[in-house]
């Protein structure tokens, strides 16, 4: 990850993205629609990537916004559900809880596809992504309930990582 | 308002961040700035006590704000002697630092030692309490940053000692800051007294355990018994030009016991007026006694001349305690004298170190000395002023404070400690002495021929004050007189500090 | 709440006196910084307690908290911090200096053999479930 | 009935917050207690924070949605903790359950 | 209704605070006593945004807002060391 | 100008100034340094001659001015009788001791600092004879006791030369110091330091009832210097000088200035029982112990030394019958001891320079190899024993006369002739020793050289001093009359009583002791041998230094045992001691004011959250106590106790502290984590189990006393200056964050003292960590090696995102700071935190690549905003830091503040960035270079 390649001029928004984001946090941040603040936040919003840049050599440009809206709400259905099967599961004799740590094959390789997935994996039901091998091919997983390995790998494959293959294909 | 009060503070300031900023110059041009600030310094100071001669104190009160709510600076003939004996300090012991190639050991010695003595001079020249505090921070960080400059094992261990036990001085410190606030609720210095001239019976209790505990804390700076044990040890490890600076850094301690005790608790204070007076006196005698042990339990040059401050800033603790005019003027006067002639000691003892090579400053035979007959002259000097032996400036702060001490119900006890003491030191520096220059194996060769001319100049300087003591002992006990007069009118200092206005603000 | 307060002022004084008397210059740099918080504490609580009153100007608020000692341990809490890191480090040079983190620099080889780090590394264990 | 809303959010909250904290004591061994407070705690900390995204908006005049930012930050970290944590317990061979499925 | 819930939601916060002390003191292994202390901090942020709604401040966010990120970053730098020793390197 | 209106300061001084330049001259010549010796001593002679001719003529020469009068310190001077004789013989027997020093002296001995130091010894004695202010009297009197330390350890080589110096340094020092306790006690009965005032109080004195006190240690410092027993042993050990030394400090000087003050004091102290009894009794006992002493010490400057004792303690017993006539007896001898020892220490000078020995034993029948040094040391000792036609004989007779006069005084006192007579015994016995066992007795034994004569030179001084001894003997109304007038005059300070000068009195009792004195000293010599022997046996053992040494190694080993008892080295000793001086000046404080512990006012009422909260921090506390061993966990712990300060400080209104103590609170950590790594993971048990008790009693009472001040000041109401800042800082500083406003304005030079400490920590780190080297662990403490995964990916890909998300924070943070919670300082702290968390995930090397800002440039350009945001006001008139601030309409952005305000905080904010991120980035880098050792060495 080095950024030694020489740029010959200064990218004014070099993370496009990251400006909206930037944007968006400083009105959250000043819970106000004040124009005085929609100007100051997009100056920010400008310089704060530009002085950053440098820690973010690589380009993450974000295909497929479709795949991403649905991707986002399944997330947020599945953090729901998760909460519940949680709740009964921490509620409940657990006695009867059956751990295990599953191991999952890593299609995605991106990073920030694979942070993504790790993440999703912890917020939904009854896991916790433990640990990514070196060579960032396999997942390792804690699942609070495990009844059946293939399938809990198979939902994750299928639910999350699928989804954000196709987001992260293009970097 | 004159600005005089705020240039001792924002010329070493300044001075510390240019030489921040323009170290990538190199050491040559940091060497000349640093020179020049200290040198600025000293004009600066003597200019400052000729301003404050002139009667009232001169109050500068920071970011327009007026006592007590802003923080105010105050210039009288006390902080202006301070802050010159500082600057005095100062500009031998860089000087030195310079000749003798001390500066280049570690990063930052310059810089430090500036912003050492912005700590210093606003310690001196702070009219609040808590301002003192931070001032009291700025100049013991720096300080930390100094003794450790260069390294070694020695000097590691007694640095850390001497951190830990300042970081629970500080902390002591804000108790005692913190319960004045909760029930007189202000910070400045005058008007603290001006409270506790109007306190409740029912609060006298917590004011006065915040003020034995401040005074505690002040005494851990003065290393005052039983809290001197940081000194010996950091002081006989420090580099030398830091070693002398510090010879300042006792009296900080008792110049903030004089300011601050002496303001808070002096004439106005009713029925607490001078209550923490005894102690100084008690403590005082048995600093000076265990100090005067201590000078001849020393195993080296540096430890002893180590004790030997202690023994000066005990006297100062009894001149203190004695709490009359006379022997207040008289403290003052020895204060000027302790202050810089163990400054010059401690210079003087680096220079006899390199001279004994790896004999170091220890009491043990070694090869004779290069320039050991003048170095061994200069060493009975220092000896004869630091002992309180006649006909140097000791002698006579010696005296002063024992006449003083004539009126006092405990004289007996007062002169015979001092004159025991004082023989201790005597048959102490006599046995070094004669350790180091006599017990040489004679027919070796001196140890290289390791001798600063230049350095020297340091030493020759900060001693040379010892005489000029004497000849003067008129004018300075005259200086130191009315000093202790403006001191002691309470009435005064704080109509002044209360009484000085902002200038108007005109609104745009 | 004075109380609740007091007794916490009090409880971290006590642990912190404690440790900084100790002999090893970590639990020394945990002391001092425990003493910190109790002092802060203590020169907040000197403003008195007062709940729900920002010292923040509004015209809806009446009464505000007494903003002075706030400001007083604002400034003695970065001191102390500074203090702490300047401390710490200072530990480490004593330790490189020293050869160990007494405070005395002391070299109490019998206690300091059962902690030697430079340990040669430990085979797996299965149960390895009580670290320290 | 903004009241309601505000007040069922606020329950559900903080009864999620309890769960994570009982996940935390009652389970056997620090993976599953893992699950507790990365999963229930965020999501009963994220119910308050909405309910009070709703209640300052509502009393005053705009909207306050500052709290959202709380939320997503939360949201977003706590499973990177969760991994943080797991990886070293992993790491140091923190005991696992008996009941913990063996491959 | 309003208050009676806040008054409710106050002692359950509490008692998960109480279990988490519990677990920071009990640990047994460091990482529970981590996860406590994030819990800890996590909670902390449910009680400052009801004490806002409690006291009709706004004035708590930005404290909400700083224990969440230093209580993350807290946690990742125990983590850290747990599995490095060497945080920063 | 008059010389005479200031010659005496200038006879004093002279010999300083003298001895500057025969420090220097000796560079050029060796002899020089004697020639400028002479020269000035006979020049400080000649200005005193024309004074001399006043006090002849009765006049009392006072010359006087300020020092420090307001204190009765004047720089002034006086000759009268008494001065002039000690100041004729300081300067005479002082240019004779020159002149034979110059001969004496070898080679290889530095000429330059011999005679710089024996001058600055005259100078010294001069002005003690000469001071009319007693204060100044003891500043002279001290000087002796200094420069004669530099005379006798003038061969630094030898080790009896050392130590003989340092003995008498410390008993002459010490009595010095009694003698200025005595001094400051007259001055406050007379209410002068003036010799004229003290000399006129007599009555005063006596009958003050500090008359004993000021007896007691003005007799000390008498004692000491003139060698009265029971301090007597240090000058047998002085010996070890150069003979020239001997001769003149212990003939006419140092031993003499304790003489001089006895003869000074005699008005106003003398005639009263206890004078005599204590002035009396040391005189009697020093003149029969040192004459004893003296015959049985086998070297000759040995033999010298105790005689003088003997003599000292003759003129002390003289001045201790407190008569005027004992007075001019005692005066009188004063002048023949100083003549016929200063001769007789030359001659064993010569003896020594000419044989190499001073040993009786081995010296014998020199009278045929130097029979012109034999006579003059026959004719020497004569006098010494008192034999008729000689000096000492008549100062011996007046001495037996008064004895037998001071017989009758009282009904114990008929045992003094009886006494002094055995003294003179003895006196006439030693003296014989001297005479016989040197120049006769048979043949020398292995002497180093063979004898001859000395020079020429040499001997003219000794044949001066003999002349002196034969003409005041046989002549002694032409020769001493007139002198011993004027210093009897001036000893008294009335007309002198009439006495008489004749060598033939007739049969008094007086010559009948004076003839068993001699018949009996010449049998006590012929039983030479058998006293030797019964002294061999029974008094060798008593060795005065040894005695002394007992108590110097006495005085350091309990100076050792006291300083290290105490200052042991140890940092627990020395906290332990300001917790307990803390606690014990708290309560003590408190309780003697007995002012009730509690007040009135009422107390917040508790809720559910507080309560576990509070709870929940004691219990951490306290558990932290038994845990603190296991490093790592402590951490955690503390990191709680932070979360719930800053919780406290929310709920008691106080956010901007919140904000404040979370930032540092994880900075803080994260250095202590960065730390740790370096340091044992685990704190090995304490073994003492007595100190973890005393550290716990004081843990719990300094607890217990804190809660309790704690709730005193709360229980109470105060008045405070708050309201100012809360009236006044909207209108006056423009921030509705009276908190913030605080900071920047009202009391901004706190926060730059501030910010200051902060930059001093940040640089202090840096330059400590220079050049530091530490073992990096392979592996954790439970042996197992590090993780291999150095920045986790989840780690690093969300912190990145992290980044910038918290600058904004901090710029959020830093520009609402003004009006609502926030300011420079959290701002600083929250982005150096975004800083720190880059280099947590992506590394040291790998940040520093990507962020290069040179953080001393941060801390310095903080600093000077700070401070030039200060400076600019004072530009224009104001004082430092005095704040501006308007408001300002643009369009779009609307209305906005601007205020100074916000440049010291934005110099706050560097500060605080630059300082914290240093501080643990120059941490990191100290493991960095401990994995790639070779890294740093490219840096
Ligand atoms: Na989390
Ligand atoms: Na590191």
């Amino acid at each position: 990850m080095k950024s030694s390649e020489p740029r010959k001029f200064i990218q004014l928004l070099p993370h496009p993205v990251l400006t909206m984001v930037l944007w968006i946090i400083w009105l959250l941040l000043n819970n106000t629609l004040a124009p005085g603040h929609i100007v100051l936040g997009f100056i920010l919003a400008v310089i704060i990537p530009l002085l950053t840049t440098s820690f973010w050599p690589e380009k993450i440009i974000l295909s497929n916004p479709w795949v991403i809206f649905k991707f986002f709400w399944v997330v947020i259905w599945d953090i729901l559900i998760a909460n519940m099967v949680v709740a009964k599961l921490i509620l409940g004799p657990s006695r009867r809880l059956k751990p295990g740590f599953v191991l999952i094959d890593l299609e995605i390789q991106h990073p920030l596809g694979i942070s993504i997935l790790a993440n999703t994996i912890s917020l939904t039901p009854g896991t916790v992504s433990c640990d990514v091998s070196p060579d960032r091919k396999q997942l390792k997983v804690h699942a609070l309930h495990l009844e059946n390995e293939m399938d809990t790998i198979h939902e994750i494959k299928q639910r999350y990582e699928t989804p954000l293959i196709k987001v992260f294909q293009s970097c | 308002m004159t600005s005089l009060p705020f240039l001792p503070l924002v010329v070493p300031l300044l001075i510390g961040i240019s030489l921040l900023l323009i170290q990538s110059l190199g050491l040559k041009h940091q060497r000349f700035v640093s020179l020049m600030g200290a040198v600025a310094l000293v004009w600066i100071s003597i200019e400052s006590l000729f301003v404050s001669l002139t009667g009232e104190p001169q109050v500068f009160i920071l970011g327009n704000w007026a006592a007590p709510f802003g923080i105010v600076l105050v210039l009288d003939q006390l902080s202006a002697m301070m802050v010159l004996i500082t600057s005095l300090l100062a500009m031998s012991a860089i000087w030195y630092a310079i000749s003798q190639k001390i500066d280049n050991k570690g990063a930052h010695f310059h810089t430090l030692f500036h912003i050492q003595l912005f700590g210093l001079n606003g310690a001196f020249l702070t009219g609040d309490v808590f301002n003192l505090f931070v001032f009291f921070e700025v100049l013991l960080l720096a300080s930390y940053g100094l003794i450790l400059h260069g390294g070694g094992r020695l000097r590691t261990k007694a640095g850390l000692h001497y951190v830990v036990i300042n970081l629970i001085g500080s902390t002591l410190f804000l108790f005692a800051v913190g319960a004045l606030y909760g029930i007189l609720g202000t910070l400045n210095i005058a008007d603290m007294a001006v409270k506790i001239a109007e306190l409740p019976v029912e609060d006298y209790g917590i004011v006065s355990a915040a003020g034995l505990l401040l005074l505690l804390v002040f005494g851990l700076k003065a290393a005052m018994f039983p809290l001197y044990l940081w000194l010996p040890q950091a002081y006989a490890n420090a580099p030398a030009p830091v070693a002398a600076l510090f010879a300042i850094m006792t009296k900080v301690g008792l110049y903030a016991i004089i300011r601050v005790h002496g303001t808070l608790f002096g004439s106005t204070a009713g029925d607490l007026a001078y209550f923490y007076m005894p102690w100084l006196l008690i403590l005082g005698l048995i600093t000076l006694l265990l100090a005067a042990l201590g000078v001849l339990a020393a195993r080296g040059l540096r430890e002893q001349i180590a004790y030997l401050v202690l023994t000066s800033v005990a006297t100062l603790l009894i001149g203190i305690g004695l709490n009359s005019p006379a022997a207040l003027s008289a403290s003052l006067y020895y204060l000027i004298h302790s202050t810089l002639i163990a400054g010059g000691f401690f210079l003087l003892a680096d220079m006899i170190a390199q001279g004994r090579g790896i004999y170091d400053d220890r009491f043990e035979s070694s090869k004779p000395i290069f320039k050991g007959i003048l170095l061994g002259s200069f060493f009975i000097f220092a000896a004869i002023a630091m002992t309180g032996l006649p006909p140097l400036s000791g002698f006579f702060g010696k005296f002063l404070i024992l006449a003083a001490a004539l009126e006092h119900d405990w004289f007996a006890i007062i002169m015979a400690t001092m004159l025991i003491s004082s023989l201790f030191m005597i048959i102490a520096v006599a046995k070094s002495g004669s350790q180091l220059f006599y017990q040489t194996q004679i027919h070796q060769k001196p140890e290289g021929n390791l001798f600063s001319k230049k350095a020297f100049l340091a030493v020759v300087l900060l001693l040379g004050i010892s005489p000029v003591l004497v000849i003067l002992a008129n004018p300075i006990s005259a200086f130191t007189d009315s000093t202790t007069l403006q001191l002691l009118d309470k009435i005064q200092y704080i109509d002044t500090v209360l009484n000085t206005l902002p200038i108007e603000r005109v609104q745009p | 709440m004075e109380l609740l307060v007091a007794l916490s002022i009090g409880a971290l004084t006590a642990s912190g006196v404690f440790l900084t008397l100790r002999a090893r210059t970590f639990p020394v740099v945990l002391g001092l910084t425990l003493l910190a918080y109790a002092v802060n504490l203590f020169l907040f609580a000197m403003g008195r307690l007062t709940i729900g009153l920002p010292p923040i100007i509004d015209p809806a608020q009446g009464q505000y908290a007494d903003p002075l000692p706030q400001a007083l341990v604002l400034t003695a809490i970065v001191i102390a911090f500074g203090m702490t890191a300047f401390l710490i480090v200072l530990a480490l040079k004593a330790r490189a200096e020293l050869g160990n983190d007494h405070v005395d620099g002391l070299n109490l080889a019998k206690d300091e053999a059962s902690l030697d780090h430079t340990l040669p590394p430990r085979k797996p264990q299965k149960q390895a479930g009580k670290t320290i | 009935m903004l009241e309601n809303i505000l007040a069922i959010l606020i329950l559900v909250g903080a009864f999620f917050t309890l769960v994570g904290s009982i996940g935390l004591i009652k389970l056997p061994d620090f993976y599953m207690r893992l699950h507790g407070p990365t999963k229930a705690t965020t999501m009963g900390v994220g119910s308050i924070l909405i309910a009070s995204a709703i209640y300052f908006s509502q009393k005053e005049s705009g909207v306050s949605a500052h709290e959202v930012l709380i939320t997503l930050f939360l949201f977003i970290t706590a499973p990177i903790s969760a991994h943080l944590m797991a990886k070293a317990a992993l790491h140091i061979q923190t005991h696992q359950s008996e009941q913990t499925q063996k491959k | 209704m309003l208050t009676m819930a806040l008054e409710i939601a106050f002692l359950m916060v509490g008692l998960a605070l109480l279990f988490n002390f519990y677990r920071l003191i009990k640990g047994p292994s460091l990482p529970d006593r981590i996860l406590a202390l994030d819990t800890i901090y996590i909670n902390s942020i449910a009680i400052l945004i009801l004490f806002g709604i409690y006291q009709q401040s706004a004035l708590y966010f930005e404290a909400a807002l700083l224990i969440a990120v230093m209580g993350f970053v807290g946690t990742v730098a125990l983590s850290k060391y747990l599995l490095r020793g060497d945080i920063m390197e | 100008m008059n010389l005479l209106a200031f010659n005496l300061p200038f006879v004093v001084l002279l010999p300083f100034i003298g001895a500057i330049f025969a420090a220097w001259s000796a560079r050029f010549n060796r002899l020089a340094a004697a020639w400028v010796s002479g020269f000035i001593a006979l020049s400080a002679l000649v200005t005193l001659i024309p004074s001399a001719y006043q006090v002849f003529s009765g006049q009392t020469i006072l010359q006087s001015w300020d020092w420090i009068p307001a204190i009765g310190l004047y720089f002034s001077f006086r000759l009268d009788g008494l001065a002039l004789l000690f100041a004729l013989l300081i300067l005479v027997i002082g240019i004779l001791v020159i002149f034979y020093a110059r001969y004496y002296l070898a080679a290889k001995d530095s000429m330059g600092r011999f005679f710089a130091y024996l001058l600055m010894f005259m100078g010294s004695m001069l002005g003690i004879v000469l001071s009319e202010n007693l204060i100044q009297l003891v500043v002279f009197w001290e000087l002796t006791s200094i420069t004669s330390f530099l005379l006798i350890s003038y061969w630094q080589h030898r080790k009896e030369a050392r130590q003989g110096a340092r003995m008498a340094l410390a008993i002459t020092g010490a009595g010095g110091l009694a003698l200025l306790a005595g001094v400051l006690l007259l001055g406050n009965v007379v209410g002068s330091y003036q010799l004229t005032d003290v000399l006129a109080s007599g009555n005063l004195v006596r009958n003050s009832p500090l008359y004993l006190p000021i007896l007691g240690l003005i007799l000390l410092g008498v004692f000491t210097k003139s060698a009265q027993f029971p301090f007597h042993f240090w000058l047998p050990h002085a010996m070890a000088a150069p003979t020239p030394v001997s001769a003149y400090l212990h003939s006419a000087t140092m031993v003499k200035a304790g003489i001089f003050l006895l003869a000074r004091f005699f008005p106003i102290l003398s005639g009263t029982p206890e004078w005599s009894w204590l002035v009396g009794g040391a005189g009697m006992i020093t003149l029969i112990i040192g004459a004893y002493t003296a015959f049985f010490k086998h070297d000759l400057k040995g033999l010298l030394a105790y005689s003088t004792i003997s003599h000292l303690g003759l003129i002390t017993l003289l001045f201790g019958f407190g008569t005027q006539m004992a007075a001019v007896a005692a005066i009188f001898h004063i002048i023949n001891h100083a003549t016929f020892k200063a001769s007789l220490f030359m001659v064993a000078g010569i003896i020594d320079h000419e044989t190499g020995s001073r040993d009786m034993r081995k010296l014998n029948g020199l009278i045929k190899y130097m029979p012109h040094t034999a006579f003059l040391a026959i004719i020497a000792s004569a006098a010494m024993a008192g034999v008729p036609l000689l000096n000492g004989f008549l100062s011996k007779e007046m001495f037996f006369e008064q004895a037998v006069t001071a017989s009758q005084a009282s009904h114990s006192a008929w045992m003094i002739p009886i006494l002094v007579t055995i003294g003179g015994v003895l006196s006439v016995a030693y003296s014989i020793r001297f005479i016989h066992d040197v120049f006769f007795n048979g043949e020398p034994i292995n002497l180093p050289k063979i004898p001859h004569e000395p020079p020429r030179f040499m001997k003219i001084p000794v044949d001066l001093l003999v002349i002196i001894c034969l003409a005041v003997g046989i002549f002694p109304n032409l020769t001493v009359a007139p002198l011993l007038e004027i210093a009897v005059a001036g000893t008294l300070q009335s007309a002198p009583p009439h006495y008489s000068l004749a060598i033939w009195h007739g049969l008094t009792p007086a010559l009948i002791m004076s003839l068993i004195a001699l018949t009996g000293g010449i049998l006590f010599y012929f039983l030479r041998h058998r006293l030797f022997k019964f002294y061999d046996q029974h008094f060798r053992q008593i060795d005065a230094r040894h005695f002394f040494n007992i108590v110097m190694n006495n005085l350091f080993s309990i100076a050792n045992a006291v300083t290290h008892r105490f200052d042991k080295g140890s940092l627990q000793n020395a906290s332990a001691w300001i917790v307990f001086s803390a606690l014990f000046f708290t309560a003590y404080g408190f309780a003697i004011q007995d002012t009730p512990l509690f007040g009135e006012r009422p107390m917040l009422p508790v809720d559910a959250i507080s309560l576990m909260l509070a709870i929940g921090l004691m219990l951490t506390s306290i558990v932290l106590v038994f845990i603190h061993r296991q490093r790592l966990l402590t951490l955690i712990v503390i990191g709680m106790i932070g979360l719930v300060l800053s919780l406290t400080f929310v709920k008691f209104s106080a956010p901007d502290l919140a904000l404040t103590q979370l930032s540092i609170e994880v900075v803080t950590i994260i250095l202590l984590l960065l730390a740790l790594y370096f340091l044992p993971q685990a704190t090995p048990k304490e073994i003492g189990k007595m100190r973890l008790w005393r550290d716990g009693i004081l843990a719990v009472l300094s607890g217990v006393g804190i809660t309790l001040y704690t709730l005193a000041v709360l229980t109470r109401d105060y008045q405070t200056i708050a309201d100012y800042f809360l009236a006044n800082s909207v209108t006056g500083g423009g921030g509705s964050n009276v908190v913030n406003v605080i900071l920047v304005d009202f009391r901004g030079f706190d926060t730059l003292g501030e910010i200051t400490v902060l930059a001093l920590a940040g640089l202090g780190v840096f330059a400590m960590l220079q050049n530091m080297k530490l073992p990096a662990p392979k592996n954790d403490i439970e042996g197992r090696l590090w993780s291999n995964d150095s920045h986790p990916l989840i780690m690093q890909t969300f912190t990145r995102l992290l980044l910038p998300l918290m600058i904004m924070v901090a710029i959020f943070i830093f520009l609402r700071g003004h009006n609502l919670p926030g300011g420079g300082f959290i701002a600083g702290l929250i982005a150096s935190v975004a800083l720190i968390v880059q280099y947590l995930s992506n590394g040291i090397h790998l940040t520093s690549e990507h962020f290069k800002v040179n953080m001393n440039w941060a801390i310095g350009l903080g600093l000077l905003i700070a401070v030039t945001t200060g400076l600019v006001a004072m530009g224009i008139g104001f004082p430092f830091l005095t704040s501006a601030f308007t408001h300002l309409n643009w369009p779009i952005v609307g209305e906005f503040e601007v205020a100074s305000a916000i440049a010291f905080d934005l110099g706050v904010f560097l500060v605080v960035v630059g300082a914290t991120v240093m501080s643990l980035v120059q941490l990191g880098r100290l493991s960095f270079a401990s994995h790639h050792p070779k890294a740093k060495e490219q840096k």
